[in-house]
């Protein structure tokens, strides 16, 4: 066990991969820069700078992938998928069913994403639920160092295309580069336990689809991915001390849901929050309360996402964005039915 | 190296006796979809397939069945994949518009101009994993406005990876004619990524394959990408049961009522742009059936015409085709 | 009141628009044939042929509607949205928040959708979910003639952008085009109440974000959009056979959705069953149950979605598609709990 | 007509002393997100913009600020906007990435290449609202690679539309060189969708003048789309804190030190590869750090090299302008 940053545990898992895996290809636009230690050590060849050409790019990787390649194409931002998300939507998600399951799509799209750091509207957003929509796709959005570079790995060796998304207030190169850059004269709300932690010595692969639960509770269940674990844990402690027990689910894994884990939690609890910092309607949200009715399960339900287009002025930032406060409010209400 | 005309001219017939299988069996209702033909496209799909090798690669558009047959792909699966049969190509989970051949590292698209991104990244694993070994993008010339086709020709020539790009160039777009929706000509335009670009008459399959010979070897050579721009017909329309070709009565009343009753319609453009408006969409109409009854471009009539002398050895071929075609549609059927 | 037909009403009322407004222009690929009847009466310059270049024509379609015209652009199908969603995702939605409300971008998406004629999963997809999923952007989905016109008009009228989808089971003339192609060997399974209707002699708009109730139920409440709302009624009447009260509702605009109306149901029902076309997971049917919770009413719940790739084989495809038996099946043993 | 060069030179001096003021606020902290400066375009913006008028439109990329200051936007909304502030010129919500101006029919994006369609449409718009008028559209060399820009040439082309397509080619996008990544030359690319191109040196701001004035001509006689290229320099990095340009130790530390150890990190590249990557490392920085301090390309040093003359003009003009700038943050922050 060492202790490792949220970004370097990706790269280490990727570099660990690479190493052993002369298929892994890395590129994206400045990926010579934003990734100079893989280039260096695996040259420019296997770690490509591509032009402005998301949908040229994610598309190529699908062909990649398809001729025996296993690419890890980069999207600068999460949001920029937009002019790529063809490649998803109508080639890579669709090929295996396409082709009668002959053929596979084992390619990685790595895009940082979410907000907190005043990007404003067009490079905060987190679009998870928006792309798990798209039957054959796995989404993952990890929420801590252990999580980031496990998960890397087996997004690595799934056979499927998959979406792995990285926080940006919890990669402290990207929060470093688009926030702060290098001045002590901003904050952000940046918790602790997501941007730094223990990692294994040799990486192992984090199972897809397996949620962690980070805390029990008997009174209601937080759910939630990436930063907002954290406020969650933290909402659970401001809410253990108002004398109400809430117990926290790390999806890990949008799409596949881990929906035993979901419905064992909520099961119990009778209560579901779901903290999602992807945009509210026709998403995570909802889906996860679907989930837990399909099954059978009565329950009471709030969610605490972002709801409208992310400003860029810190204080509204601030509002929109799923906060500790919104999450104990709304949890107390939930109490009260 | 000299094109064999015999054996393209064999695969160009193999093509043709399949699509006009495949019409047979859509008139019978047993096809579903919007069924696009690779009628007049037979010279480009013989002259290009026919310099490539195992380990080679194609992305193919809406009308991928003249390469596939060309390749080699067993016609029986084609057949099924089209009816949607379980045993089909796919299973029957993809279709006409989805073909996919992993032993022939081929695959299509109905999404136009995917074919560009697809071929290049099967052309960076060919780099990576075969060197020698290419990928060809088959595309029209209105995919030629769809911007991940114009991304993928500059990632090509910046990547410098192995492809033909192949611009079936008939100009239409469904019923758009493509000098009417686009700048400049399309060789300028390839060019201006810094691509070689060759033009060709792509109803001339030994032009075709004496074009496609230079941008396959640029390829293996490791010399960057080539764009072949191929001109062909549109015989059978966009696909088939396409308005403009329909011979029942009742669908052009269908078409033309509503047109007419729009013409005197109070408010609105001026007459004069009106009739104009009229006047295209006649053109339109008018040029769609004249291209479906000139033989003068037909790439197999040529090919005959050339081979003129030989009247035995083509009807030799010709009942050789037609046996396995038949035989193929027997077998999807039985 | 007159009849007419599905794709007809959407012309009609769009002439009707168009003859009062000079400022509405349409433009996409093949509009000269598409809407011959437009494209003759108000001339090329209003309705205008584009290339294969949704990303730049709809993107444009943001800027004209930002400088005075009221463009009313066409996808050819929505499948294709995905090379142009950019300028919705990042653009269209995001300009008024991004304006400070100065600015607003009145424009119409019109784009074919649905399936069941065998055209394979990149052209039959639906996506309503989908694109609803973005904050700013309206949805709307008609079900019949009358609809189908009303709501083309206030689309037109809409202040902000608006996402117009036609299902191409109820367009008579994309059915044929795509489909039939002129054939009497394929049959569909067309809904008659949806193709054909009665229509106002003039148009008046039908308002955006309201749902209508087809039927009232006690026991159950089915609620669904475009063709499938006919499958719904079909299934209710069975239903009704096997002494089960199931109510319709039409929900007409899948974003904003007719909150009041949908809750007003079930609550009275206590059951929500979603025949959602569009993919299961992460859309309208999530949705839905999370509107019911948030309200704080106890539901049985259960959905009829389209959970995979569509796949070619007609066959296969009736199984993927939601159906009248489906939808029944469902409801039935959601009636046992 | 000649340009005037004395207020094309106010204006780029606005606009410098403007950024300068930012850079100023940001450094406290007052400015959050990617702060990208026009510094190095100002000829551009003022050669450009001088043209317009009531009814022009602007689509701009994340350098948006020069343009709008030239343009005449009131700098203390401005200013407001970027601080996030209540009543900035989109009350805080846009920031400065999405700078819009309804009365100036300007409007800024974040997405690179978007500026081509939103300008399109606007072109639109005014051929058929407001005839005479044209829409600019600002971009830089790496959105020359992306789809959207790409297909707005062509429909501007097709469709005949007023724009005045502007590339502010400053070679780099971020830390990449764009000719590592671009094929071919960016005129070619323009006239390869058969669009008249220019080429102008992009710091000499009455070239950018008279090019300028025969695009905008053009669009406003209906003669259709002109693309302009023009040459500048980037001296401030791709945005403000570029780690390229730190001077802090530590972060230099931050960035060397993973590199230097994956050099020898066993399995990977050979070590000739990796020395090469760590040189093009090495060159990327040199060439940003010599890009700052080289005056010689600075578009406000060369006006001011040839009004030489003119001292005590100039410095009257340098006092006014540094008046303006300081009264409008002075508001701004009060
Ligand atoms: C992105 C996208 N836009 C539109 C369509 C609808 N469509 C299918 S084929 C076609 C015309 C293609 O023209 P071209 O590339 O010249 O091929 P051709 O049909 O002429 O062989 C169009 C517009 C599509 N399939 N994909
Ligand atoms: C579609 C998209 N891809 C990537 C980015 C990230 N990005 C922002 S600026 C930039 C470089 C743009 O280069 P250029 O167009 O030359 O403008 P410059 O910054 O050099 O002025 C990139 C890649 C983006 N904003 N949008
Ligand atoms: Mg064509
Ligand atoms: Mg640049």
């Amino acid at each position: 066990m060492k202790t490792m940053g949220f970004a370097d545990a990706i790269d280490d898992a990727l570099a660990q991969a690479m190493a052993n895996d002369s298929r892994i290809v890395v590129f994206g636009e400045d990926v010579h820069a934003l990734r100079a230690n893989l280039f260096v050590r695996f040259g420019e060849q296997r770690v490509r700078p591509a032009p402005i050409s998301e949908a040229a790019f994610v598309g190529a990787a699908v062909g990649a992938a398809m001729a025996g390649l296993r690419p890890v194409v980069e999207v600068m931002m999460v949001d920029f998928i937009g002019v790529a998300v063809d490649a998803l939507l109508n080639h890579a998600a669709k090929l295996e069913a396409f082709s009668g399951g002959k053929w596979r799509v084992p390619m990685v799209v790595r895009a940082p994403c979410g907000g907190g750091y005043g990007d404003g509207g067009q490079h905060e957003q987190s679009l998870w639920g928006w792309l798990a929509h798209i039957p054959g796709l796995t989404v993952v959005v990890p929420s801590n160092p252990a999580d980031a570079g496990g998960l890397m790995l087996s997004a690595i060796e799934n056979e499927g295309p998959v979406v792995y998304l990285e926080h940006k207030l919890l990669a402290s190169n990207m929060l470093d580069f688009l926030g702060s850059g290098g001045r002590k004269t901003v904050q952000y709300d940046v918790p602790a336990e997501g941007t730094c932690g223990p990692v294994p010595d040799k990486w192992t692969s984090v199972p897809l689809g397996k949620a962690a639960t980070l805390r029990e509770g008997k009174d209601i269940t937080l759910v939630s991915v990436a930063v907002d674990v954290h406020r969650c844990v933290e909402a659970a402690a401001a809410l253990q001390k108002k004398g109400v027990s809430a117990g926290v689910l790390d999806l890990r894994t949008v799409s596949p849901l881990d929906k035993e884990a979901l419905c064992r939690a909520v099961s119990r609890s009778g209560r579901l929050l779901v903290v999602d910092e992807d945009y509210r309607d026709f998403g995570l949200s909802g889906e996860l309360a679907a989930v837990v009715l399909e099954a059978g399960i009565p329950l009471r339900y709030g969610r605490v996402c972002t709801e409208e287009t992310i400003p860029y002025c810190r204080e509204f930032e601030d509002q929109v964005l799923p906060s500790t406060k919104r999450i104990v409010d709304t949890a107390l209400k939930l109490m009260e039915q | 190296m000299r094109p064999d005309i015999w054996s393209l001219y064999r695969q160009m017939l193999r093509s043709r006796r399949f699509e006009e299988a495949v019409i047979d069996l859509w008139e019978e209702g047993k096809i579903s979809g919007e069924m696009h033909m690779g009628i007049g496209e037979e010279a480009i799909a013989a002259g290009v397939v026919d310099h490539l090798e195992d380990g080679d690669a194609m992305a193919l558009d809406h009308r991928g069945t003249p390469p596939l047959v060309v390749r080699g792909v067993d016609l029986v699966l084609l057949l099924k994949e089209f009816l949607g049969s379980r045993d089909g190509l796919c299973g029957g989970m993809g279709g006409h518009m989805h073909l996919f051949s992993p032993e022939h590292l081929s695959a299509s698209s109905g999404i136009v101009g995917s074919a560009g991104p697809v071929a290049a990244g099967f052309a960076l694993a060919a780099q990576h994993l075969r060197p020698g070994n290419l990928a060809v993008a088959f595309f029209g010339d209105g995919a030629m406005n769809q911007g991940m086709l114009l991304e993928s020709f500059n990632l090509a020539v910046a990547w410098k990876l192995p492809v033909l790009f192949v611009c079936k160039d008939n100009e239409w777009a469904i019923t758009t004619r493509s000098k009417h929706v686009t700048g400049g000509n399309l060789l300028d335009r390839a060019q201006g990524f810094g691509m070689t670009a060759l033009e060709v008459n792509g109803t001339d399959v030994e032009a075709v394959w004496e074009a496609a010979k230079q941008g396959v070897e640029r390829a293996r050579n490791n010399g960057g990408p080539t764009f072949l721009l191929a001109h062909c017909i549109r015989p059978e329309g966009h696909f088939l049961g396409y308005p403009l070709l329909r011979k029942s009565l009742e669908s052009m009343k269908e078409m033309v009522g509503p047109i007419l009753r729009s013409l005197p319609a109070r408010k609105g453009a001026s007459l004069g742009e009106r009739i104009a408006s009229l006047g295209t969409i006649a053109s339109l109409i008018g040029r769609t059936v004249t291209e479906k009854y000139s033989k003068r471009r037909d790439p197999i009539y040529r090919v005959r015409q050339g081979l003129k002398g030989e009247k035995s050895r083509l009807d030799e071929i010709e009942k050789e085709v037609a046996k396995e075609i038949q035989q193929a549609v027997d077998i999807a059927l039985s």
